[in-house]
């Protein structure tokens, strides 16, 4: 159960293309546009995409124990927590408006 | 929890070991010289030499508290002026935050305790145990340039737009908390890596002593929350370096989100301040009580939901600061979420102390003040808690009482207890009971005396860091400055007893309590490598109907144990097989 | 007491306090994943503070974010994906006991770290030649919105910290060249290369996450 | 059990204040019930089950699910009734009537400026009329403060960037401390002032009077008046000793040097050049912490102003 997993050179190669392949994707994407909250979705599901291959391969949280996994998961989770309250307050401000 | 147990039963041949009454060679003599101390990597002496720091920044803290205080004696000026009044109300809460809550327990009595109850030769990496301490030492050398180059009149809090402006030396303030904040995060990681990877054979997760669970929830808010700190700091520092506008609302920023993500740091931190002090009680009431602990996975359970709910409640800090309302409802349904386990907590230790055998000694002495201080604090911050009532109480001197019950008469009561508690362990000497007693209950009355008319006044509408007040609150603060008087000479007697025990104090036992914890089973002062022998845990951490012998077994064959004792065979997992 | 790592006949890397290798290995990566928690919520602080400003001034994002040069955006992140390619390589050198090829791989990434941050240095110099500084020092008056250097300080404040992050990354790497030279590594003790791969791939994604955000806005 | 709630309350003047109150006592009826159960188990437990001798045998109590339920279920409701009703007060608290009579509010470093419909300010000093809803719109000028009423239990923290609004509606006469509850410097704890609630007529009178000149007094005293009412006194001492400001005895006709500009001598455009804008020329060894009073104090105000710093030798 030893973490030593060792990956083939041509599976590096492999993950390693489809990288700069997604990263032409990211760019060829914003070269049409594509309306509303739409494009921030796509922007940031490439970049996931992207983030989940570097992690899951390249850092082996795939062979690895699944502890290791876990505090990835937590990390991000505390992250969105950060941002999903704190936009709770930014986003539904209401100032009074004063009349004189 | 994600390690898998059932495979690997493993039949281990264990022998007692009965730990040695008076030992010759342990850690405090294993090496002489100030040199051994300054390059050690030994958990122990880490443990005592954060101890010996914290115990010098809570003097300083305190005699900051005392001038303050003082200088309330007369609604205007007593003897000092406006500006050093600010600056000693924000050197005094910094100082006791960053520099005495936070490392505390975690830090220097957990170092002490965490291996020892793990039944580990040492934590996870021990150099980084030492650069953590350095890192300790540099943030608060840091921190004593900014004070006597131009000190800080912030608060504790930093809040901008003023901390952005103000003249005073915030720079090298801020730059001293970042460098702090690593040694709480290195912390933090090496305990974390500790409690998963170097448990005794036998030492599963539900045979772990709850002081562990305790640090492991504690060491998991350090990880998660003090990077926040640190950037929250850093874009300070960078807004009066470089004048970038993210709070500052000539620029365009907004100083609310600073407080966003200051209290997303500073509320966890208060439960990194009090959750290992939950551990250390859970510790003394059993050990005194002799008895079971009660609700053992709800208590465990409970540390571990205070640490992810305490992450949810940030905002109650900001109800009257500009925050939208839907945000301050959702804060405060949070904040009455996260008071459930902690009042869970309480019920379970009494529910300890129920048909126990309490045998009143000073450790248990704190327990018992630490149940009724914190009880009032956590009543108070329900009153906190309640929106309409906020608008009223914030930033008031009900707020000032409310944490000074939760971290003096919550913390540093259990700290005081852990203290009185490990003592023995730590150094083999017991300190005089009779003195201890005397200092408690002076301890105790001074602290209401202080705290309790600050409820009122601050009801009443006194607000917070104010050098002047109006005449009404004068009788208020009169008495509350007798009481500090009287809480610090408590706190003097604590130190004098304590030193009269490590140059003349009687030969303490290895288990002067009869405790069944494991840090116990070794002797006092422990060896260098903690224990003889490869401790087996076949028992649950307070299992008292238990004979002692069940608790000092250790694997027969481990090279250096020249005991003799029967040899038995035990069926038991062993935690190092785990993935 | 005798030199107590050599005791019990455990391999000269495995300190005392450990049952043996594969747990050091384990407690390790478990240390080192707990520290990349810190790193990735340490840069979450200003990626809220990204999408805080964002969700108020989305106009203003959408302008200034036309002066970030895409192209180069995009060079720099397959320069730091192919050192996160040479760095995986390095590693599994190192597993297979090349040391040669553990050499040439850190030395392959380390200089496409040095591509990348000369990237960022021209990317820089070509801002502040516009005036583009951030906080009270933006004098730049391309873009029509009063709160414009917002983006620009939170633009410098990320690109910086990520480009801090690289350097230390690139000295962590010289360190390791330094000591595969002295035939520290092997099969069997490769933790350090392991370590240092996983926060650099952890640099890489904070890349891959802060390119689309700041150069791609449309 | 009412007398030491109703002892720890400042008096409650205005319509909201009873809720709050209300809310305040059932918290601290229950916390007392409840402390006084707990503190008696402790010492009950402490004395009944102490130890008799070093071999007592303990039951082994692990845990007991009905009793844990009970204790778990029972504060949970206890605390959703508590947010409930908190909640519901807060909703109140920060929704004013339409009908609200709107004052602006200012919070300057270390003073509260108030600003009328028709025109009249005051300082430090907020007028308004008894039984009648009134919505306050405030901002900041520099730093964060907290415009705080303890006897109206309204707080509302004033930003620089935004404005925030908190109403009342007081149910009787008299005067009401203000406060700021905001850390903001070195003079955060005199930034103290009263609130006048009158009769509605009384209000009238002093909105119409507010602005107009009392011919009948000498301009020196009209100026030594404002240099009271508007808070001057706080920062500029009038015989000399030191202050936050420079002190106001000898200013008239002496030369000044300046951190920020080149020397002058004292006359009327320079002083009215600092009360306007107030750090464009800052005296060596002072810092540059004085809020402008544009739109708060008029020109003929300012004019007896000087006349009252002319008398001072």
């Amino acid at each position: 159960m030893s973490g030593h997993h060792i990956s083939s050179a041509k599976f590096l190669w492999a993950v390693g293309s489809s990288l700069f392949v997604l990263t032409f994707l990211t760019v060829a994407v914003t070269w049409f546009h594509i309306p509303g909250p739409w494009n921030i979705i796509v922007a940031i599901g490439i970049a996931v995409a992207k983030a989940m291959i570097v992690v899951a391969f390249f850092m082996n949280l795939w062979w690895d124990s699944k502890f290791n996994s876990m505090l990835f998961v937590m990390s991000i989770i505390f992250f969105l927590l950060l941002i999903g309250i704190t936009l709770l307050d930014t986003l539904y401000r209401v100032d009074p408006v004063p009349s004189f | 929890m994600a390690t898998a147990e059932a495979s690997n039963i493993k039949r281990l041949q264990v022998k007692r070991f009965k730990p040695d009454e008076s030992p010759k060679e342990h850690y405090l003599n294993a090496e002489k010289g100030l040199w051994s101390w300054l390059t050690t990597v030994d958990h122990k002496r880490i443990g005592l030499m954060y101890l010996g720091s914290i115990a010098l920044f809570f003097l300083i803290g305190g005699i900051l508290a005392l001038v303050l205080r003082t200088e309330l004696l007369t609604p205007t000026r007593s003897f000092i002026e406006a500006d050093t009044y600010n600056q000693i109300f924000t050197l005094h809460g910094a100082i006791m935050i960053f520099f005495f809550l936070v490392p505390s327990v975690p830090a220097a009595l957990g170092n002490f305790i965490l291996p020892l109850q793990l039944g580990a030769k040492d934590v996870a990496f021990p150099r980084l145990n030492l650069a953590s301490f350095y890192i300790y030492t540099i943030g608060a050398i840091f921190t004593l340039i900014a004070i006597f180059t131009g000190g800080i009149d912030t608060g504790w809090t930093f809040y901008t737009p003023y901390s952005a402006e103000t003249s005073t030396n915030v720079m090298m303030m801020t730059l001293g908390i970042f460098i702090l904040g690593f040694s709480s995060i290195l912390t933090g990681v090496n305990f974390i890596v500790t409690i998963h990877k170097m448990r005794a054979p036998g030492l599963t997760w539900n045979k772990l002593p709850l002081n562990i669970w305790a640090l492991y929830a504690t060491s998991i808010i350090q990880v998660l929350a003090t990077p926040v700190l640190a950037i929250t700091v850093l874009l300070l520092a960078m807004e009066r370096a470089l004048g970038i506008g993210i709070f500052d609302p000539a620029l365009g920023g907004d100083p609310v989100l600073y407080q966003h993500f200051f209290w997303f740091y500073s509320h966890p931190a208060v439960y990194i301040m009090i959750v290992p002090g939950f551990g250390v009680i859970s510790e003394v009431i059993s050990t005194f009580s002799r008895k079971t602990i009660f609700g053992y996975w709800a208590i465990a359970l409970s540390s571990l939901a205070i640490a992810f709910i305490g992450f949810l409640v940030w905002g109650h800090h900001m109800f009257t600061a500009g925050q939208s309302s839907l945000a301050s409802m959702v804060f405060s349904f949070l904040t009455f979420l996260v008071g459930i386990p902690t009042g869970i907590k309480i019920f379970n230790w009494l529910a300890t102390m129920y048909k126990g055998s309490i045998d009143m000694k000073t450790p248990m002495l704190y327990a018992m003040v630490f149940l009724f201080l914190f009880t009032i604090g956590g009543f108070t911050g329900i009153m906190l808690g309640a929106l309409v009532v906020d608008i009223h109480l914030h930033d008031t001197y009900y707020v000032v009482a409310h944490f000074h019950y939760v971290m003096m008469g919550g913390m540093v009561m259990a700290f005081l207890a852990g203290i009185h508690y490990w003592w023995p362990k730590m150094f083999g000497k017991m300190y005089s009971e009779f003195w201890a007693k005397i200092a408690c209950g002076i301890i105790f009355v001074g602290f209401n005396m202080t705290f309790l008319p600050q409820f009122i006044m601050g009801a009443q509408g006194m607000p917070r860091r104010y050098y002047n007040y109006i005449d009404q609150f004068q009788p208020f603060h009169q008495f509350s400055t007798m009481g500090s008087y009287v809480l610090g000479v408590g706190f003097l007697i604590i130190a004098a007893y304590l030193i009269h025990s490590l140059l003349r104090g009687k030969e303490a036992g290895s288990n002067p309590w009869g405790s069944r914890a494991l840090e116990w089973q070794t002797s006092s002062p422990a060896p260098h490598h903690n224990f003889e022998h490869t401790p087996v845990i076949i028992n649950g951490p307070y299992d008292y109907h238990k004979p002692m012998a069940e608790f000092q077994l250790g694997i027969a064959h481990s090279h250096n144990g020249h005991h003799e004792g029967e040899k038995v065979d035990v069926e038991t997992t062993t935690a190092q097989e785990k993935a | 007491m005798s030199d107590p790592s050599a005791v019990k006949g455990k391999p000269k890397h495995v300190k005392h306090y450990f049952v043996d290798s594969d747990q050091q290995f384990e407690a390790s990566k478990m240390g080192m994943w707990v520290f990349l928690v810190t790193e990735i919520l340490f840069f979450g602080g200003l990626f809220a503070a990204y999408i805080v400003y964002r969700s108020w001034y989305p106009d203003l994002y959408l302008q200034a974010s036309t002066e970030l040069d895409t192209f180069w955006g995009a060079v720099n992140t397959a320069v730091l994906i192919g050192s996160s390619l040479t760095v995986a390589m390095s590693i599994r050198s190192a597993q297979l006991n090349q040391i040669k090829g553990l050499i040439t791989n850190l030395y392959i990434t380390i200089s496409l770290a040095c591509v990348f941050m000369v990237i960022k240095f021209f990317e820089y110099t070509h801002k502040f030649d516009k005036g583009i500084f951030p906080g009270e020092y933006y004098t730049y008056e391309g873009i029509a919105h009063e709160k414009a250097n917002i983006f620009f300080s939170i633009y410098y404040m990320m690109t910086g910290l990520h480009g801090i992050h690289v350097i230390i990354g690139i000295g962590l790497m010289l360190f390791l060249v330094v000591k595969a030279k002295k035939g520290a590594f092997s099969a069997e003790y490769y933790t350090p290369v392991e370590i240092t791969g996983l926060y650099w791939h952890l640099v890489d994604v904070i890349w891959i996450f802060l390119f689309p955000l700041l150069y791609l806005i449309d | 059990m009412n007398r030491l709630t109703d002892y720890m309350l400042p008096p409650a003047r205005s319509t909201l204040a009873s809720e709050t109150d209300a809310l305040f006592h059932f918290i601290n009826v229950t916390s007392i019930i409840l402390l006084v159960g707990i503190t008696f188990a402790i010492l009950y437990f402490a004395w009944k089950y102490r130890r008799k001798s070093d071999d007592d045998v303990t039951p082994v109590i692990t845990h007991n699910n009905k009793l844990e339920i009970t204790w778990s279920v029972i504060p949970l409701i206890m605390v959703m009734i508590v947010f409930g009703w908190g909640f519901s007060g807060y909703m109140n608290l920060v929704t004013p009537p339409d009908d609200a009579y709107e004052i602006r509010v200012e919070g300057a470093s270390w003073n509260w400026r108030f600003f009328y419909e028709n025109g009249a300010t005051s300082v430090n000093e907020l007028n308004v009329p008894v039984d009648r809803p009134i919505k306050l719109i405030m901002s900041s000028t520099d730093v964060i403060h907290s415009f705080y009423v303890p006897d109206f239990r309204v707080k509302r923290d004033v930003l620089p960037n935004r404005y925030s609004s908190i109403w009342f509606e007081a149910t009787e006469t008299g005067e009401s401390h203000i406060f700021c509850t905001e850390y903001c410097g070195t003079q955060h704890s005199n930034m103290d002032g009263t609130v006048n609630v009158m009769s509605q007529d009384e209000f009238d009178i002093w909105l119409e009077a507010g602005n107009a000149v009392d011919e009948s007094v000498p301009p020196a005293e009209r100026g030594e008046a404002l240099v009271s009412q508007n808070g001057c006194n706080a920062c500029h001492s009038a015989d000399g000793s030191s202050g936050v400001g420079p002190s106001f005895a000898g200013l008239w006709g002496s030369e000044r040097t300046f951190q920020n500009a080149d020397p002058v001598t004292a006359d009327e455009n320079y002083i009215r050049e600092s009360i306007l804008q107030s750090n464009a020329k800052v005296l060596e060894g002072y810092d540059p912490v004085m809020p402008s009073y544009q739109g708060v104090i008029n020109d003929q105000q300012i004019s007896d102003i000087i006349e009252y710093i002319k008398t001072l030798e």
